[in-house]
């Protein structure tokens, strides 16, 4: 418990009694518009989600049914597509978020050594980030067709062999992550090269003169520097990428097969197409579950960075 | 000599880089839009065609016979309501959460931990909530109920809360506290230093979240098909009018397609100059 | 007084159409009866909108219309029964969920309603009828479009003397329409070339392929694999509601040796693909193909030169077409013997929901959009009637009608060989949600992951665990 | 125990039992003939480790309370 999230606050309140009461209600106020809303329509969606779990729920059967126990729980942890879906959406998650890092940070370096050009440079790089997934996507696809999509052309004009994108079970789920590393590496790259360019220059032209080398100044300057930047980034990149529906629903409907059936696509056809509700309610907390007990480990410097610069001055 | 040769040929090759890059991200954009211009004939042939006499035809097809400027209005007047909303709750939040800590950490987790429930489970929930309130007196009156406004307002707003007071948190965080602690002395309210000092420090970050919360309301898909009908149905659904049982008609989508996405382009270059500052998020502090 | 008049504006609907013009001047806007219809996007849409105003003028309603992605149909209209809203009052119902949406109570029955007026549904095709309309012995609504599947080929090339002596010579017997499904994979097989083999005596600057299959992740994989497995006595669900997993093997089998003669693009696409590898002039023919699409199809015409399409309609073919449509009882002593083509039937059907304000108008208009005059004006369009009145009406046989009615006439033998045909898949109230689902193992067999035989394994097991066991068959 | 640190140690005595439970149904309730009686024993389980979890939370925040007003005590020391 040492590295608990919470950081004793009372430390900090050395004003007056009063003015200290009037703090602490003044600040319960500005959260409670927030606070009502998210109560209100995250509570109540998850609280049906519990009860449901514990029922048989088939809507087109009539309406929600009789208690069950655990037997939902049973057969979901041992449904064989659950478990394949979890297990493509670990590898789309890890794939599609190393990639767009990478790639995002590497993409900010190279503009940011760029002399001329950033205004217009960084208005393009914003265009995927203003589409939607679901209008974009059905535009690659058109582009990822075999027969009248431009990859496949241009390859074949270069004499590269034209692969079926989205049709062979061997890469459609590498196609999908490549559509999501076009539309989101950007959006990584913007704000690694924002973060670059708030760098303070004292320490690197303190370290030039000292005769550092590049991948010195990188590794114990530029890094940690950037870190925290970096790390929100990962962490809304991986929750986002976890819950990865509509690239999936236009590009490949889960398929060849369930071959890119992601987790919610698969949740999706459980609830809105089956309307196993019960089944879809119990997968979702247990989603919900694997999230929070993920983001416990994951979230805690962010969470400690945060507190405790709150609890600062 | 030899030295600047070299630095002209790194500097050749980076922009070379950076053209490729560029070529990458902006190609499957360019590609919809020219296919907006072409007549049905060049869309769906092999090889592909990129010789055409452009037409507006699909322009006129979309706005005239699909009305999709109803869908433009509808998404406007939805994603910018529920922006404002987001943007004012969760900077109050927000503040309160840098400021003073409330809930010592563990309420700001439990809000990002609500973005964490999946939305498909989510959405039977909210149509039977918004089906029941739709039917009370004040539901009528506030527009919240199925198939208007409201629902979606309502839900576009619980979705961007939690990221949009992440992204305050560590904006509001940089504000130096000194500036409040004299503010307050010359005799302001803590509101009116939230209004007055606090905000206008914070704008850049508020601008970005800002963006985002449209970009991610503009381009939601599930909630606004569930819970509308036609009468409140968003861009992304209106976009869905054009797959027909006769195959989807490309070049209208690309032209719908186009017009739903230059109001976010021309708003986003708007706010270039305030996301560029914003961007970095607070987290680097120079 | 009211319910008076209700059934005076019924009589006059249905009597003459001199009425509807008093009537609708005695109609203010302010009294019309809103409905809503849900159906699907970009359907006929400028055809609907005028039948839409033709019901307005007979009647003191005011029709809302609202459009649909066909894929998304089904659970919106699911999510509206469920949650009882009332928001739909006539709901557009594909064949696999009629008996779901009727055992579930989310649409009414018409029997009462089609009591007097049972000429108008004799009208309606009656093999399309006993598959659509009737479940447990009620009328559930009308069906208004029929996606019935025949076959469509480019009757250019087997015409083409070249390509006919090469074909004879090469298997012996003449290049025609198919008789057997032998016969369709022999021509798969010829006609898939490489670019710059010939066709047609032209060097090809572009791949050929024999056959154009929907093998993409949509729910059209196992309409194409139906005419098969019906034409082998089978069907996807036994009279015990379990699936025949040796009969789904072996026409699973048949389709994929027919993968090999198809563009890749087939693990992706659905029909509309196929159309547009056939306007782009990539394909010979399609394997058991929606012959509403006909119309599509036909624009290969002036899309590839020299193209002629043809369906399996044109008087010169019938003497193929004889063996081509026989429809196979399930009772037939030689059912190989018997079998040919049998094709898959489906339509949509307009139903009433149950959450629905206003059932009467809803029935009207449903009786209005099934009937003949607004199926005569709808096939005029182009759409796909189900009536027996309108597809043989002489005047879409002309010539002049050919590009849009031209798949009729074979429609028409498609109904009358088939007559009496049922399938236990469009009986089971399970019917939408195994419809939704065996596309998947069926199309990993298709992309080559898991072999037929598992593919049927794994479809036996979907379905068990859809239905909860054995499926209840609703005869 | 602060109101933060006991909010802290709840959240994750929650996440522990459902872990369990999420555990044994899907490994450990095979094993058993009886559904019910697995039940049983899955709470049992459950109830005793999260039982140990808060205890042990206890004693370390206890602990560090110690450590830290021992430190207090000896800073104040130094002082005077």
């Amino acid at each position: 418990m040492s590295q608990s999230l919470s950081v004793p606050t009372s430390r900090q309140r050395t004003a007056a009694g009063q003015a200290a009461m009037s703090d602490r209600w003044f600040s319960i106020l500005l959260v409670v518009p927030a606070m009502v809303v998210i109560l209100v329509f995250a509570l109540l969606p998850l609280a049906y989600a519990l009860d449901v779990s514990f029922r048989f729920a088939d809507l087109t059967r009539g309406r929600i049914g009789d208690f069950v126990g655990l037997d939902n729980y049973r057969t979901v942890l041992h449904d064989k597509a659950f478990w394949d879906s979890a297990w493509v959406t670990v590898k789309f998650t890890l794939s599609a978020v190393f990639l767009e890092m990478v790639l995002g940070i590497a993409i900010a370096f190279l503009i940011h050594g760029a002399t001329v050009g950033k205004g217009v440079i960084r208005s393009l790089m914003i265009l995927p980030l203003a589409t939607s997934a679901a209008v974009t996507g059905l535009f690659w696809r058109y582009l990822y067709d075999t027969q009248f999509g431009l990859i496949n052309y241009f390859l074949g004009l270069i004499g590269l062999p034209e692969p079926n994108w989205l049709g062979d079970y061997t890469i459609a789920l590498w196609s999908v992550i490549l559509f999501d590393v076009w539309q989101w590496t950007p959006f990584v790259a913007l704000i690694a090269l924002a973060g670059l360019q708030a760098l303070p220059k004292e320490p690197f032209e303190a370290a030039e003169l000292d005769g550092a080398s590049t991948f010195r100044i990188l590794r114990t300057l530029t890094f940690p520097m950037l870190k925290p930047v970096l790390f929100l980034v990962l962490v809304l990149r991986t929750i986002d990428s976890v819950r990865l529906y509509d690239a999936v629903a236009v590009l490949t409907r889960g398929g060849p097969g369930t071959v890119t059936e992601t987790m919610t696509f698969y949740l999706y056809r459980t609830g809105l197409k089956l309307f196993r509700m019960d089944y879809a309610s119990t997968m979702a907390i247990f989603f919900l579950y694997a999230m929070l007990v993920a983001s416990l480990f994951a979230l805690r410097p962010l969470l400690t960075q945060f507190s405790s610069r709150a609890s600062e001055g | 000599m030899l030295q600047r040769d070299s630095s002209f040929a790194r500097e050749a090759l980076r922009y070379g880089l950076i053209v490729l890059v560029l070529g990458f991200i902006v190609f499957p954009i360019a590609w919809m839009i020219i296919t907006s211009f072409k007549p049905p004939e060049d869309v769906m042939v092999s090889p592909p065609r990129f010789l055409f006499t452009p037409t507006l035809e699909n322009y006129v097809h979309a706005i005239y016979d699909k009305n999709f400027l109803f869908y433009i209005k509808n998404t406007l007047f939805i994603s910018v309501t529920s922006t404002v909303i987001v943007i004012i709750a969760g900077s109050l939040a927000a503040y309160s959460f840098a400021r003073y800590n409330v809930g010592d950490g563990h309420l700001l987790f439990f809000i990002l931990s609500t973005k964490m429930f999946p939305a498909i489970a989510v959405i039977l929930p909210y149509f039977l909530i918004f089906r029941d309130v739709g039917k009370t007196g004040v539901g009528r009156f506030l527009g919240i109920g199925l198939d208007q406004p409201g629902a979606l307002i309502i839900s576009y707003t619980v979705f961007n809360l939690p990221f949009a007071i992440w992204l305050l948190v560590s904006f509001f965080q940089d504000i130096p506290r000194e500036l409040e602690h004299s503010a307050r002395l010359d005799g302001l309210s803590r509101l009116q230093v939230l209004a007055k000092v606090v905000c206008p420090l914070a704008a850049p970050g508020i601008a970005v979240t800002g963006v985002f919360t449209l970009i991610f309301s503009w381009n939601e898909f599930l909630f606004a098909y569930i819970l509308t009908r036609k009468v409140a149905s968003t861009v992304t659904v209106g976009v869905e009018s054009f797959f027909t049982l006769q195959g989807i008609l490309w070049g209208p989508v690309a032209a719908a397609a186009t017009i739903s996405v230059l109001p976010m382009l021309v708003f986003v270059l708007a706010m270039q100059r305030y996301m560029v500052r914003g961007l970095t998020f607070g987290a680097v502090r120079g | 007084m009211k319910s008076m008049l209700k059934q005076g504006l019924l009589v006059a609907a249905l009597t003459a159409s001199a009425a509807p013009a008093a009537m609708a001047a005695e109609c203010a806007d302010a009294d019309r009866v809103p409905i809503t219809w849900s159906t699907i996007a970009g359907f006929y849409t400028d055809a609907m909108a005028s039948l839409v105003s033709g019901f307005e003028a007979g009647h003191c309603v005011k029709v809302n219309v609202i459009n649909i992605d066909n894929s998304q149909l089904y659970n919106k209209q699911v999510i509206e029964m469920v949650g009882e809203t009332g928001a739909y009052d006539v709901v557009t119902l594909e064949t696999s969920e009629k008996a779901e949406f009727a055992e579930n109570g989310f649409i009414l029955p018409m029997t009462d309603y089609f009591a007097d007026k049972q000429a108008q549904l004799d009208d309606v095709a009656p093999t399309l009828a006993a598959l659509t309309t009737r479940y447990k012995g009620d009328v559930w609504g009308l069906p208004y479009y029929t996606y019935t599947a025949g076959y469509i080929y480019r009757a250019d090339l087997f015409d083409d003397p070249v390509e006919q002596e090469a074909f004879k010579k090469r298997f012996d017997y003449d290049l025609a329409v198919p008789t057997t499904w032998a016969q369709h994979h022999d021509i798969a097989e010829f006609f898939t070339r490489k670019a710059g083999e010939t066709l047609k005596g032209e060097a090809l600057t572009k791949d050929f392929y024999g056959v154009g299959l929907m093998a993409g992740p949509f729910p059209e994989i196992q309409d194409e694999m139906s005419g098969v497995l019906w034409s082998q006595g089978a069907d996807w669900l036994t009279d015990d509601g379990t699936v025949p997993v040796d009969a789904v093997e072996k026409a699973m089998n048949d389709y994929l040796e027919l993968m090999k003669y198809a563009p890749p693009a087939a693990l992706t696409v659905t029909y509309d693909g196929v159309m547009n590898q056939m306007k782009d002039g990539q394909i010979a023919q399609t394997y058991s193909f929606f012959l509403d699409q006909w119309p599509n199809a036909v624009q290969t015409e002036n899309t590839v030169p020299g193209a002629r399409m043809g369906v399996a309609e044109a008087p010169e073919k019938k003497a193929y077409i004889g063996g081509f449509l026989l429809a196979v009882s399930t009772s037939s002593a030689h059912p190989q013997e018997a079998m040919d083509f049998v094709a898959y039937i489906g339509g949509f059907l307009l139903a009433v929901s149950t959450s629905s304000a206003h059932p009467q108008e809803a029935m009207d208009f449903v009786a209005y959009i099934g009937g003949h005059d607004a199926q005569m004006e709808f096939a005029r369009a182009g759409g796909t009637s189900t009536l027996m009145s309108v597809l043989s009406d002489p005047g879409f046989a002309t010539p002049e009608s050919r590009t849009k009615t031209g798949h009729f006439a074979t429609l028409l033998e498609i109904f009358d060989s088939m007559k009496g045909f049922r399938s236990n898949l469009f009986d089971t109230p399970f019917g939408a949600k195994i419809y939704n689902t065996m596309q998947i193992p069926l199309q990993s067999a298709a992309a080559g992951q898991i072999n037929a035989r598992e593919a049927a394994e794994r479809l036996a097991s979907e379905v068990e665990k859809i239905c909860g066991g054995p499926c209840p068959i609703g005869k | 125990m602060s109101f933060s640190q006991g909010w802290d140690t709840g959240f994750r005595v929650v996440l522990i039992y459902v872990g369990i439970v999420f555990v044994w149904l899907g490994l450990v309730e095979p094993y058993f003939a009886s559904q019910s009686l697995s039940v049983i024993v899955m709470n049992i389980v459950a109830v005793a480790v999260s039982a140990a979890f808060v205890v042990r939370a206890r004693r370390r925040f206890t602990d560090e309370r110690l450590a830290a007003e021992a430190e207090v005590a000896a800073l104040m020391q130094e002082d005077a």
